[in-house]
Order: structure tokens, then sequence, then C-alpha cells
């Protein structure tokens, strides 16, 4: 590419995921008009290329494709899902293009794979963080319901595999649809269970209803959620029965109420400041595409070049980014670079986010 | 006689582009998609555009057939050739099991069936992630090799694919074109009155259906092995439907309207994506507007139209009414 | 263990009844024209988010309610005059895809107009649970069983009692001796898409404060609905009420007795079993052919 | 056929002064490229049975179908009681007064027969109780109608399912009547009733244009006749001419 | 010899008595016809025969061979053809191809075969055609091979199902009102091609209520009165039968 860095992306602005792919667009767009009008990078523009897969694995592959043959971008920023990020990564590694992902998946970055990298958090660092507070609770038998999205298998299949690790036994394992109406037979089971608390893997309108059936068929169990409905959406749809959810999340949903000392306060708050002067809530979602812009262009402001090899070098270089997910450090064994410490802890309160601490 | 000539035509565009586009993406990798949904097209429109009958579950067996050369090449590291012959027997088995009872249904119910069945391939997909990795799907799927030629480059792809499907569109010409092709019409015309002069119509249906489930499999563990990746969601009702409505645009009960369709079909999301939030509303629209203004279908439309322009056929002629000439109803 | 069945049963029925309502919806177009309306789950969704959208814009509830009714009743008639009285001499299998390419679009024009959020509504008189023997339901699904058997019995009067009624399956098992007994055929597809679009948008809104919609929330729907009709048989509206109540409490059973996981393909593998032994559905006619 | 008959004027003498109840003018109609019926003329007055014979694809089908709004016609006029109705909506004409029992029967097969029945009413305003007893006037013709009158007509015998369609076209109460074939698949015996049944309706003034097969008995009954042939107007005759003329002896009598 | 012979044959719908008890026997070679007024069980007693019904009791047999428990193909495998009266076109392809159709049986190429495309079968599709025209030919409808079935007006589509029918070369073909719609010149015309299907050794069932047609035609005829056998005998003994007049006839014939 000649004197343009051209970042590619596919994301799910559309279908079932296109709360995250939405907020990444947008924040790609915003970003990326910013740093053009500031002059660029190393004096050259940035040009945004993007395809929207509306969900769909199969055209992930075939944008893939589109961006590295046809559109020749230096490097990619993009995936709203696991599955699109799975789905394009054989490709992506083939080529040799830089990836950094958008999406949760522990498999995306373990084993590591050359080109490939994330930025939010995974589900294994979510219910790692659940259950240390439950222990803190002196809780011991949990009921998991997630939906059977990839998000919530992967959530749920990390939560048994660590369950026992945190000297916790799963009591109920229920699953429902990406677009079931009504789980109230699921909360049933969980009712008479001897669960001592909930957590539910899931995102969409899922985790709302749940929340609401739970509260319907009155248990008063402590229920946790995932960071995948870290929106303040997930409030508005669950009403009344969201207040006491406890979830972990990114700091940014509680930027505001975040310690001055915090080192990533500043930059959460300017994020936060500028996404919604343009386009209403913030959600964690575009904050991951925040992180992976800026960790790619830092990258190649410092290699100097568009050189796929010396970028991608460049990324596994990436020391103390402050993102609005936590501290970033990438080796060429961690592609994530995120320690457990970036997660805090929420509770929903008075219809808003509060930090558990 | 010409049975053939469009076939030909055909072929050498098939051919003739990637040589002038050697490393073009339209002509690449779109190309090779569409390639492989004419495979699926062409099958399908032997079961519903002939035989009369309806599938919307007919992504499952393409994913029965990705998912065998997928699971088979990695977990086992089985020979993706064989991989691909066993998918193809396993689903020569289960169209088999499922005919029977399927089959006996007509109409809408027939719908339902097959949709029910396509249901439930995604669901087990989906649930037994412990051999087919869950929603998350299978990755590292090897690539086929031919002679100890790698088929690594999009461009071999394309002629590895295009071979398949040319192959399929031959086969399905020489099929309707034989006794075997009116035995299936014959079907669709009146089942009794098929049967009357001597068709095993069960037999006919449960052979077409699982002949066009065979092409899904096929193009299946193609798909496997040029993505190097499958999930659920590529099989999953969406596409069945998508299938379905490449069969009927392009025109049912013809085989170059099948491919027609799968191209239109294919080319129209790719052109379309530069419309971001306008995409589905206008492909909604084009489909609409497609089926409203050429009820036969675009290929069966086209023709008729270069027909009439050669033949100068002046005067206007009324439309045709929907006389109807048999007195059973829709069932 | 009783307890819980008896929960699962309520909650089956209750959900069983929204897809008996969608189930509804497809039987009146099948009805007239042999055709399964695709876009029967958008006019669903559009129903639940013209009350969203109008509330958002400061209209009263029950006003909002009516008047989602009534848009939704008009983009039914508006999809019968502008999409399918056009097609002449279109096949069954293309006016269904016409119909495919309806509901693509609704749904495109939803997506422009609302955008992707999911959205909530409120429910028709609160959210207090209430308690029913051994099983808890909040008053939504109280107002989703009542509507449901009342559309019911009035759509079945209709069909079986009303001359129109008949001159609508005229329509379908013979257009051109439909037009020689002097019935407009035209006028009678309206009605009937006018009509299911209605009771879909019905079921939009009872649907929505307990299950939230969103642009693409019709396509599930629309589904089970297709699913009900036919497991009731098709065309029946008796047929599609019982069609929803089973699969809703054999989803509801499935999910709290087998798995959740598979409670989908529970309802799927039951219904193919139903229709083995029953090729036309719990109450569809056999077809009369005769040779 | 070269024999020349002469034109005939309308039978019956007042006929004459009258304007004609059903006036075709110049009607073609095509199927895609194919044209079925080319320029063809009637009357058809007041009170008069006309009918209409010719060969097997002569266009007596389509010429009916043209007449009662369900093929369109290309070119050329209908004019019913001095309106034009030509390629009206098949359930206006319908509404107009023409009613129609169509080639094929066309029965609505999953409805009952008397559901059937009451449909072949639906564009009158009568009162229910008027239809009621129409009905069972229908009943009292064809006895094995009421018989079955819950079943599905499609369930019905061929010759059953005739007695319904000629049956329904009645319900309609036209004051002009098109038949397509009505004797077609019925007894000997009820062919004989048919014909009574036409006859007098025909008596009652119902105007009626017959098309038939059995080109002897309706030729018998008939004022007036038309010869189709390939689409075409031949020649038209009195009913008597017709029936001793040779050459239509030889081509539509059997002799 | 006798070639089809039916015994105490029963058919209800429900409670419609359709047939009762009904026992013929019908003689290789001859045109064999059943009258009998509308829903006397005429068109019923052929879908039993053909299997499209299950009789609800006695039997039939064809050839020696018992026919309960076939299939409608298994049972034109044995030489049965018939037409119908509520017409059974394939609309969706030309005349010449729904002649073809019925060729099935005397042709073997089956989906691999056809796939191929074998010589063989390009062979074997060459004498179909052959067969066909034949079978066209002799219904009068050459001149019509490549129109497309459905534009074919009713008497047409009537004679269309014959040829059909022929083409499988059957020995046993049973006709569902073949002058149903044709006028009496047309009529003579069919009387004279069942004559030479009977030269040709072609057993026919004829069922007719064209009784210029039958009487002259029949070798013998047999009654069916509400399902029930009203008389049988040749049509000279028919005809003068006064209940079949009373019930079937009228006065005046
Ligand atoms: N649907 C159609 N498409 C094309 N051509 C048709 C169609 N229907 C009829 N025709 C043609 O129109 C002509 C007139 O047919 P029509 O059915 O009116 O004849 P008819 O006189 O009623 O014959 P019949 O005595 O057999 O009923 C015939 O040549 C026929 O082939
Ligand atoms: N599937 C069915 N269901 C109910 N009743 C039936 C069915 N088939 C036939 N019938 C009844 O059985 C009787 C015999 O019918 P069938 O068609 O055999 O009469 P047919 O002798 O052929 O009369 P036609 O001369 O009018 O053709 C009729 O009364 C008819 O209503
Ligand atoms: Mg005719
Ligand atoms: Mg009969």
């Amino acid at each position: 590419a000649g004197d343009t860095i051209k970042v590619g992306t596919f994301l799910s602005v559309t279908g079932p995921a296109s709360f995250l792919g939405d907020p990444e667009l947008k924040t790609l767009q915003m970003y990326i008009e910013d740093i053009n009008a500031k002059g660029g990078i190393d004096g050259k523009q940035v040009e945004l290329v993007h395809y929207d897969t509306g969900g769909n694995a199969k055209k992930a592959v075939n944008f893939a494709k589109r961006l590295i043959k046809r559109d020749k971008v230096d490097v990619i920023v993009g995936g709203s899902t696991s599955g699109s990020t799975l789905a394009s990564m054989p490709e992506i590694e083939k080529s040799g293009v830089p990836f950094i992902s958008l999406a949760g998946s522990v498999k995306i970055v373990d084993p590591v794979s050359p080109w490939t990298f994330k930025t939010p958090h995974t589900d294994r660092m979510a219910a790692s963080k659940v259950y240390l507070d439950m222990q803190a609770r002196g809780i011991t038998k949990v009921a998991l319901i997630s939906g059977d999205g990839g998000f919530g298998k992967s959530g749920r299949a990390q939560s048994l595999a660590l369950a026992p690790d945190f000297g916790i036994t799963i009591v109920a394992d229920e699953s429902y649809g990406r677009k079931d109406t009504d789980m109230t037979a699921q909360v049933t089971n969980i009712r008479s269970s001897d669960a001592q608390a909930i957590l539910n893997f899931g995102f969409g309108s899922g985790p709302a209803i749940v929340t609401k059936n739970i509260r319907q068929l009155g248990i008063e169990l402590p229920l946790y959620q995932s960071h995948g409905v870290a929106s303040k959406k997930f409030i508005d749809l669950a009403g009344d029965a969201a207040e006491g959810v406890r979830l972990p999340a990114a700091a940014l949903l509680v930027a505001d109420k975040l310690d001055d000392s915090d080192q990533q306060k500043a930059v959460l708050v300017a994020y936060k400041n500028a996404y919604e002067a343009k386009y209403g809530p913030v959600s964690t979602f575009g904050g991951h595409a925040y992180d992976g812009l800026y960790i790619a262009l830092e990258a190649i402001d410092r290699a100097n070049s568009t050189d796929k090899t010396a970028v991608r070098d460049q990324i596994e270089a990436t020391k103390g980014f402050v993102g609005t997910s936590g501290i970033f450090t990438m080796s060429k064994d961690d592609h994530l670079g995120l320690g457990l410490d970036a997660f805090r802890m929420l509770e929903i309160r008075n219809g808003d986010w509060a930090l558990v601490e | 006689m010409n049975r053939l000539k469009g076939f030909y035509v055909y072929a050498a565009v098939v051919a003739l582009l990637p040589i002038l586009f050697p490393d073009n993406y339209f002509v690449t990798v779109v190309g090779a998609t569409i390639l492989l949904n004419v495979i699926l097209a062409v099958g399908l429109n032997l079961f519903i555009g002939y035989a009369g009958q309806i599938s919307l579950g007919h992504a499952a067996f393409f994913g029965i057939g990705a998912y065998s050369s997928a699971v088979l090449t990695t977990r086992f590291e089985l020979n993706a050739w064989l991989a691909m012959l066993v998918g193809l027997g396993l689903v020569y088995v289960i169209a088999n099991l499922v005919a029977r009872p399927i089959l006996k249904l007509k109409g809408h119910y027939l719908a339902m069936a097959t949709l029910g069945f396509g249901i439930i391939v995604n669901i087990i997909l989906v649930q037994e992630s412990s051999w087919s990795g869950g929603p998350d799907g299978l990755g590292d799927i090897p690539t086929l090799s031919l002679f100890g030629f790698d088929i690594d480059t999009d461009l071999r792809w394309y002629g590895m694919i295009a071979f398949f499907s040319l192959a399929a569109i031959l086969v399905s010409l020489n099929i309707i074109d034989s006794r075997a092709g009116r035995e299936l019409r014959a079907v669709h015309g009146s089942e009794f009155a098929a049967q009357m002069m001597g068709v095993d119509t069960v037999r006919t249906r449960t052979n077409v259906f699982v002949l066009s489930a065979m092409f899904a499999s096929l193009a299946g563990s193609l798909f496997a092995h040029q993505q190097a990746f499958v999930s659920p969601e590529s099989f999953g009702f969406g596409f069945s439907i998508e299938i379905v409505t490449m069969v009927v645009l392009g025109g049912m009960a013809s085989t170059y309207g099948a491919v027609f369709g799968a191209i239109v079909l294919t080319l129209l999301p790719e052109t379309l994506v530069v419309f971001e939030d306008y995409e589905m509303l206008i492909f909604g629209g084009i489909l609409m507007g497609g089926m409203i203004f050429m009820p036969q279908g675009l290929f069966v439309f086209l023709t008729q139209k270069i027909r009439t322009v050669l033949n100068h056929r002046s005067g206007p002629s009324p439309k045709p009414q929907d006389a109807q000439k048999t007195l059973e109803c829709d069932s | 263990m009783f307890d819980q069945i008896i929960q699962f049963l309520a909650t089956g029925l209750s959900i069983g009844s929204t897809y008996a309502l969608v189930g509804l919806g497809f039987a009146i177009i099948y009805n007239a024209s042999g055709v399964v309306n695709f876009a029967q789950g958008e006019f669903v969704m559009l129903g639940a988010m013209s009350v969203v959208g109008l509330l958002g814009a400061g209209v009263p509830y029950p006003l909002a309610l009516l008047v989602a009714i009534a848009i939704v009743t008009l983009v039914g008639f508006s999809l019968n005059k502008f999409a399918i009285e056009p097609a002449r001499g279109a096949s069954v299998v293309a006016t269904i895809i016409i119909t495919i390419g309806a509901s693509i679009l609704l749904r495109g024009a939803a997506l422009l107009i609302w955008g992707k959020d999911i959205f909530s509504m409120p429910a028709f008189t609160g959210d207090e649970p209430i308690q029913i023997g051994a099983a808890t339901l909040v008053p939504q699904n109280l107002w989703i069983m009542g509507i449901t058997v009342i559309l019911v019995l009035g759509v079945r009067y209709f069909f079986d009692k009303t001359l129109i009624g008949k001159a609508i399956l005229a329509c379908s098992c013979n257009k051109t001796a439909a037009g020689l007994v002097g019935i407009n055929v035209k006028l009678m597809l309206l009605t009937s898409y006018g009509l299911s679009a209605a009771i879909g948008a019905v079921a939009g809104l009872l649907i929505a404060p307990i299950a939230f919609t969103s642009f693409d929330a019709g396509t599930m729907l629309g589904l089970k609905g297709f699913a009900a009709a036919i497991l009731g048989g098709m065309g029946s509206s008796m047929g599609a009420v019982a069609g929803g109540l089973v699969l809703g409490v054999l989803e509801s059973l499935g999910a709290g007795l087998i798995s959740s996981g598979y409670k989908d393909a529970i309802a799927f593998v039951i219904i193919l079993a139903v229709l083995f032994f029953k090729p036309s559905g719990l109450f569809g006619f056999k077809s009369v052919d005769r040779v | 056929m070269s024999i020349q008959l002469q034109q005939t004027a309308p039978s019956s003498q007042s006929k004459a002064t009258t304007d004609p109840t059903l006036k075709v003018e110049g009607l073609a109609s095509h199927y895609g490229p194919v044209q079925a019926i080319v320029d063809i003329s009637l009357e058809v007055y007041p009170g008069e049975l006309v009918t209409i014979v010719g060969a097997n694809g002569a266009g007596k089908t389509t010429l009916l179908h043209t007449l009662s709004g369900v093929q369109r016609a290309s070119t050329g006029s209908v004019m019913f009681e001095g309106e034009d109705i030509t390629n009206r909506p098949a359930h206006r004409i319908t509404a107009g007064g023409i009613c129609h029992s169509p080639e094929g029967r066309q029965v609505f097969a999953p409805l009952s027969i008397e559901d059937n029945l009451q449909l072949g009413a639906f564009a009158r305003k009568d009162d229910k109780t008027v239809i009621e007893a129409e009905i069972e006037n229908i009943y009292s013709l064809f006895p094995v109608l009421k018989e079955k009158r819950l079943q599905a007509a499609g369930n019905l015998s061929g010759g059953q399912q005739q007695m319904l369609a000629i049956g329904r076209a009645m319900m309609g109460k036209p004051r002009l009547l098109l038949l397509d074939e009505p004797s077609m698949g019925l007894s000997p015996l009820l062919v004989g009733e048919i014909f009574d049944v036409i006859q007098d309706l025909n008596n009652q003034g119902v105007t009626i244009l017959l098309v038939e097969q059995n080109a002897r008995a309706a030729l018998k009954i008939a004022d007036r006749g038309y010869v189709l042939e390939s689409g075409r107007v031949a020649f038209s005759a009195s009913a008597e001419a017709l029936l001793n003329d040779e050459s239509v002896q030889k081509a539509y009598l059997g002799h | 010899m006798t070639i089809l012979q039916a015994v105490n044959l029963d058919k209800h719908f429900g409670g419609v008595a359709a047939v009762t008890d009904l026992s013929f026997s019908v003689t290789e070679g001859e045109i064999y016809s059943v009258i009998g007024p509308n829903g006397a069980g005429k068109t019923t007693l052929f879908n039993m025969l053909c299997g499209y019904y299950v009789p609800s009791g006695g039997s039939i047999t064809f050839a020696g061979k018992d026919l309960a428990g076939m299939e409608t193909h298994q049972i034109a495998a044995q030489g049965i053809s018939r037409t119908f009266q509520n017409l059974q076109v394939f609309y969706n392809m030309t005349v010449l191809e729904n002649v073809m159709v019925g060729c099935h049986m005397r042709t073997r190429t089956g989906l691999i075969k056809a796939a191929l495309r074998l010589p063989s079968v390009i062979r074997e599709e060459r004498q179909v055609r052959e067969w066909s025209l034949e079978a066209l030919t002799l219904c009068g409808l050459e001149h019509l091979a490549d129109r497309e079935a459905g534009s074919l007006p009713y008497g047409e589509l009537k004679r269309l199902e014959i040829a059909r029918a022929l083409a499988s070369d059957p020995k046993f073909l049973a006709m569902d009102e073949p002058a149903a719609g044709l006028n009496d010149t047309e009529t003579v015309e069919m009387r004279q091609l069942i004559q030479r299907l009977k030269e040709r050794g072609i057993t026919i069932l004829l069922v007719e209520h064209n009784m210029g047609l039958v009487m002259q035609i029949s070798d013998r005829v047999l009654v069916l009165g509400f399902g029930c056998l009203l008389a049988e005998g040749t049509p000279q003994e028919v005809q003068n039968n006064p209940a079949v007049i009373k019930a079937y006839l009228g006065e005046d014939v």
C-alpha cells in the first residue's frame, strides 16, 4: 500500500450480534476520522475498509479474503463474534496479515497463532472473576445457565472447566436458544436444585428474559451475568429484575466512578465522552475496537512501515498500552496481554452500575 | 442435435474467466462460491423443480458432507478424498433413512418435515461440541491435494470446484433428458398417473431426494476443505431457504435456471455490501421484484424475451390466464 | 416434581398461545391462496415495534396498541396489493419466494426505522406474578391466553359459518370457479392478508412485554408459528391453536425434563412423528382429489 | 364447410325488434401467441336458447371463458343488455347477471355440497330464506345432492359433480346462463332430464347459451345454433335447419 | 379364458357404500362394459382395480394373480393400464413426452445410466420416441406431438390419455368414459379406435354413458346400480332388462 494505511474490518453490524458490531464500527469510524484530521500516522492517512458479515461465518471468510486479496489491507481489526473470527483465521493465517480480533473466546489466542491477536477479555477470565467473587461470598453450589450460541457455549465450557479450581460444584446446567421467548422451564429446574447462586452466560435478549423469569419465580439467589450483558440496554430490558445482578466487566461502564488515581480513568473518560457525544450510551464492545485500532496503529507507527511481519512483531511488543479493557502487555506467547485485574466486578444498583469492592 | 450447446458455452465461460482474470477476487473467490452454490442449486432443482417436491432442509446435507470431511480429516486424519466418499456414503444412508417417512408427506407438510430435519441436524451440530466443535466450529481442516498437488490457492480451488460444478450440471442435464428425468416430471404432473404407467413413485422420489442430497454432500466436502473451517451456522435454516430461492428465482425445472439463480443470489449480496444498512431493504426488494415481474424465473423470462426478439413476433399477446386445468386443490 | 410439571405446563401453554396466534395468521392466508406467508413473523415484529415507536412518540398506551394494529394491517394490505396481486400467474412456490423477499424487506425497513436495539414494552397490566396453584404466571401470560382463545373462536366462526369465510376458502381451491360465482378473488385475498397481518400484530404486542422485540424478532416466531400451523393441520384454525399449544408444551417439558439444549429438536422430532402417522396434521383435512 | 345457409333472424317473431341480450362483435382471444378464437360475432336475444357446436378444439370453451371474464379478449367487444362488459373481471360479470357452468365442473372440492351451492348465490343480495328455498329446489332436481349435502364436493362421482356445477350456476339466478357441456358424464336418464331442465329454465325466461357435444339433443331444444370451426363462426342457422343440414350431420351428428 | 375376476368386492367410504358384493369376470380379448347411473360405483371399481383404493372386502384376480396388496405400479406391471375420468395428464410436459412416460415399463434406464448417458441410453431413447409416435398416430394426435399438453382442448386430452396408456403396451385397458366430451362424429372415431385395440388383442374394460357406443361394441355389459350388480349379459339382454331401463336408460331409449 502506497501512501495510506489500510485498516480492514469485518463486523457483525447487522444480525444477532449487531450489538457488538454496531458500536465497534462506529468506534473505528470515529477514531479514524479523528486520526486523519490530526494528520494521520507518520503523515499517512488511514483508510478503513469495512464489510458487514451479518454474523455469518461463511461471509466472514469471504470478506476476510476480500480484504486481503482485493483491498490489500495492511492490518485487520475485526471479527465481532468468536465464530466469525475462528472461521476466518485459517485464511488470515495463511495469508499472513496481522489480525486483531474483537471477539471473546479464549480459543482465539489459546493456542497462540502467529498472526492473530485479540483485545476483549476472554470468557475464561470472566468465569474466573465470577468464581472469585462467589468464593468471597462463600458460595460453593452454582446453577449454570447459558445461551446456546458461540458465546454462551464457550462460556459454559470454561465455567464447567474452571469450577473445581474454585471449589465450586455446578448443580444445574441449563441452556436456552437465542430467540427463545421464555426460560421459565429452565429456571424452574434451577429453583428446585440446591444452588446458592446462578450464573448466566449469554448475550442479546436472553439474559434479560432469564433475569426476569428468575425474579418472577420468586428466586432470591444471587444472580451473576457475564460480560456479554455489559451495556445499559440490559438494565433497560430487565428493569427492576436487574437489581442486584453482578457481572464482570471492563472499567468503561463505571468510568466516572473510578478513583482518580486509576491509570485507565483518563482513557476511559475520553472514550466515553467522545462516543456518547456522537452516538449515545457506550458499551464495552466499542471499547474493544478502540483498543484494537490503537494497538495496531501504534505498532505500525513503531514499525515505521506497513510490512506485515514488522507490524506483527511490533504488536507482540505492545507494552503497557492503556486501553479501555485494561492495560495490555503482549508477547510472543500472549496475544491478549490482559490480566484478571482488567475485569471489574460490577453490581446493578438503582438502575445503574456500581463497583463491588 | 445440439442438446449440450448451452453447456459448452457455459463451460467455456467458466474456463475462460480465471484465465482472463487470474487474480480477481470476484472471479476466483466469489466465482468459486458461485460454482459451489451451483452444485447445490442444480441438485435441489432435480427435487424441487423437476419432481415438484419441496425441501427446506437441504443445507443439512451440505452440512453433513462438510462435517464428515472436517471431522474425519482433523480427528481421524483420514485421507481427504476418502473422507469425502465416507461423507457421500453417510448422506446416502441418512437420506434414504429419512426419505421414507418424510416423503410420505406432500406440499407444505413436506416443507415442514424437511425444515424440521434441517433444524434437528443443526441442533446436533451445535450441541455435540465434543466432536463438532459446537457453535465455535471446527478449524484446521487440511486442504485437498490431487496427484501430490496441494489445492491451496484461490485459483486452484476455483478450478477444483469448477470441475465438480460442471460435472453436476452435465449429470443433471443427462438425467432430465432421459427416462429417469421424465419419471421425475411425471411424478410432478400426476403422481397417480405416473404409477399407472408403472413408475414406482416412492422409489423415484426417494432416489431423487438421495441424489440431490449427495450433490449437497459433495459441495459440503469441497466447502469444508476450501474454507478450512466449518461451523453450524453455515448450514442452518437460512441457507436452506437461500438454496430454494436460487432454484425458484432462476426458474424451476430448468437446470440453467438453477445455475442462473445461484449466480444472481451469490453475486447480489456481494455487490450490495456497499449499501450497508440498506442492504436488506434492497435485497428483499430485488427478490420480490424479480418474482413479481418474472414469476417463471429469471432464466425462463430472459430466454423467452430473447426468443421473441429473435422471432420478431409482433403484436402484444395478452397474458395467459391461469386457467385451472385440474380439479384438485393444492394440498 | 409434580409442582414443576405444573409450572412447565403453564409456561408451555402461555408460549404455545403465541405460537398459536402466529399459526393462525398463517392459516388465514393459506386458506385464501394456498400460500405460506413467510412474512408472517415480520407482522408480529412490526406490531411490537410500532407500539414501541408510538410510545416513544408520546402516544398513550391503549391508543398505541390500536394504532399499531392498524399500521400492520395496512402493511398486510400493501403486501397483497403491491407484491402478491401484481404477480399474476406466479406459482405457489414463486409466491412463497415473494413473501420471503417481503420478510427480508420488512426487516430491512424496521432496521432503518428503529435501528438494531432490542426494545422492551410495558405489560398490559403490570408485572406482579400471580400464583395459580403450583404455577407462577405474570398477568401478561393470561392476556396472551385469553386473547388467543377469543381470536381463535372468531376466526373459526368466520371460516365455518360466514359466507365470506367460505368464499375465501373457495378462492384457494379454484380461483376461476370462484370468479364465476361472483367472488371478487382480489378482494378476498386483500381481506385475508389484512386479517392475518392484524392477528400477527396482536401476537406481537401480546408477546413483546414478555420477550422484548427487535427488528429481527419475527423470524423465529414465524418459524414456530409455521410449525404450529402444520402440526395442527394447515388451514384449520383449531389446528393452529392445538399445534401451537402442543408445540409450546413440548418445548417447555422438553427443556424442563429432558434437555434444554435439545428442546427444539425434541419438539421437531415429535412433530415429524405426528406427521408420519397423520400426514395432514392433527386437525387437517385429508386432501380430496379423485381420479 | 361450403354450404350457405341463410343468416337467420332470431326465431320468434317478437325478438327481431328487441335488442339482443348478448351481442358479441369481432371477438378474438389468444393463449400466448396462439389464437384460439378469431373474429367471432354473435347475438343472443332475450329468452332465446342458442347452442354452439364444434369439434374438439374449435374454441367453444374459450369463447365462453371470454364471455364470462375468465379469459381476456384481445380484440372485439361483448355487450350484455346494452352494456359493454368486455374484459370485466369475472366476478363483476357474474354479479351483472351472467352465470357460467364451466367445462370440467370446477367444483370447490374441499367444501361441502351445500357450501358450493350457497357460494353459487354469492353475488346475490337475496335473503337467506330465499336462497335456502332455492337450494331445496336444486336438491329436488338432483336428489342425490341432498343425500350427500354435507360431504366434500371433491368426493362426488363425476356425474354428481356435473349436477353440482349446473346447480351452482343456477343458484346465481342469471339472466344469461352459459353452459359448457352440461350433459358430460351424466347417465342417459339424466341427460334427458338435464335437457328438460334447460328447456324449463329457458321457458321461465332465462336466456341460455349452450355448448354441447351432444349436438342432436341440443339442437332439438335450441332456437338457433352457431357452428364453430377453428375458432371462427363457420355459419349459423335455426336449430331446425342445422339438424337437417347434411354437412352438419356428417361432421357433428355422426351420420 | 378369464383374465380378470372380481369376487365379492366391497368398498365403503365411512358410511357410504360405493360398491357392494360385486362379482364378475372378464374374458381375454373381449370388450366388457360397465354402465350404471351416476354414483353407481364404476369409477370406484376402476380405482380398486388399480390400487388407488384398497377394497373393503373381496378380491380381484388378474391373469391368475391376486392383486391384493399390490401397489399401483406393480399392478401396471401385470399389463393393466387405464385412462381417467378426472383427467390425469402431465401438464408440465409436451404431448409426446406424456406418451413417452407411457413407455416406462418397456425400458430400463435408471438414474446412474442416465447420468452417464451411455450409448444404450441413446438407443433406448430413439426406440421410445418411435413407440410413442406410433401410439399418438393411432389416436390421431401425431400432429400435436410437440405441443404443451396443457394447451390441448378437453377432447384431445382424453385421447392423449389413451395414447399414453397404449404406449405401455397393455394386455388390459380400462377406459373411464372415453367418449365424454366428444361429439357424435368423434364418438364414431373413438369406436373405431377401440375396435382396433380389440383387434390387437387388448382386453378392454369400458365405462361409458354413451349407449350408442356401448351397445355397438361391447361383447358383454355389466350394469351397476348403487354399487350392486343390477344385470349382466349381452348388450341385447341388458338393453331390454326392465330394471336397467328404469334405473338407468330411461323409458324413451
Ligand atoms: N391453456 C391453453 N393454452 C394454449 N392453448 C390452449 C389452451 N386452452 C385451449 N387452447 C387452444 O385453444 C383452442 C380452442 O380450445 P377450446 O378448449 O376452446 O376448444 P373446445 O371447442 O372447447 O374443445 P373441446 O370440445 O375439446 O372442449 C384449441 O386449439 C386449444 O389447443
Ligand atoms: N373418496 C370418496 N369418499 C367418499 N365418497 C366417495 C369417494 N369416492 C367415491 N365416493 C362415492 O361413491 C359413489 C360411487 O362413486 P363413483 O365415482 O365410483 O361413481 P361412478 O359410477 O363412476 O359415477 P359417474 O358415472 O358419475 O362417474 C358416489 O356416491 C361417490 O360419492
Ligand atoms: Mg371445451
Ligand atoms: Mg365415474
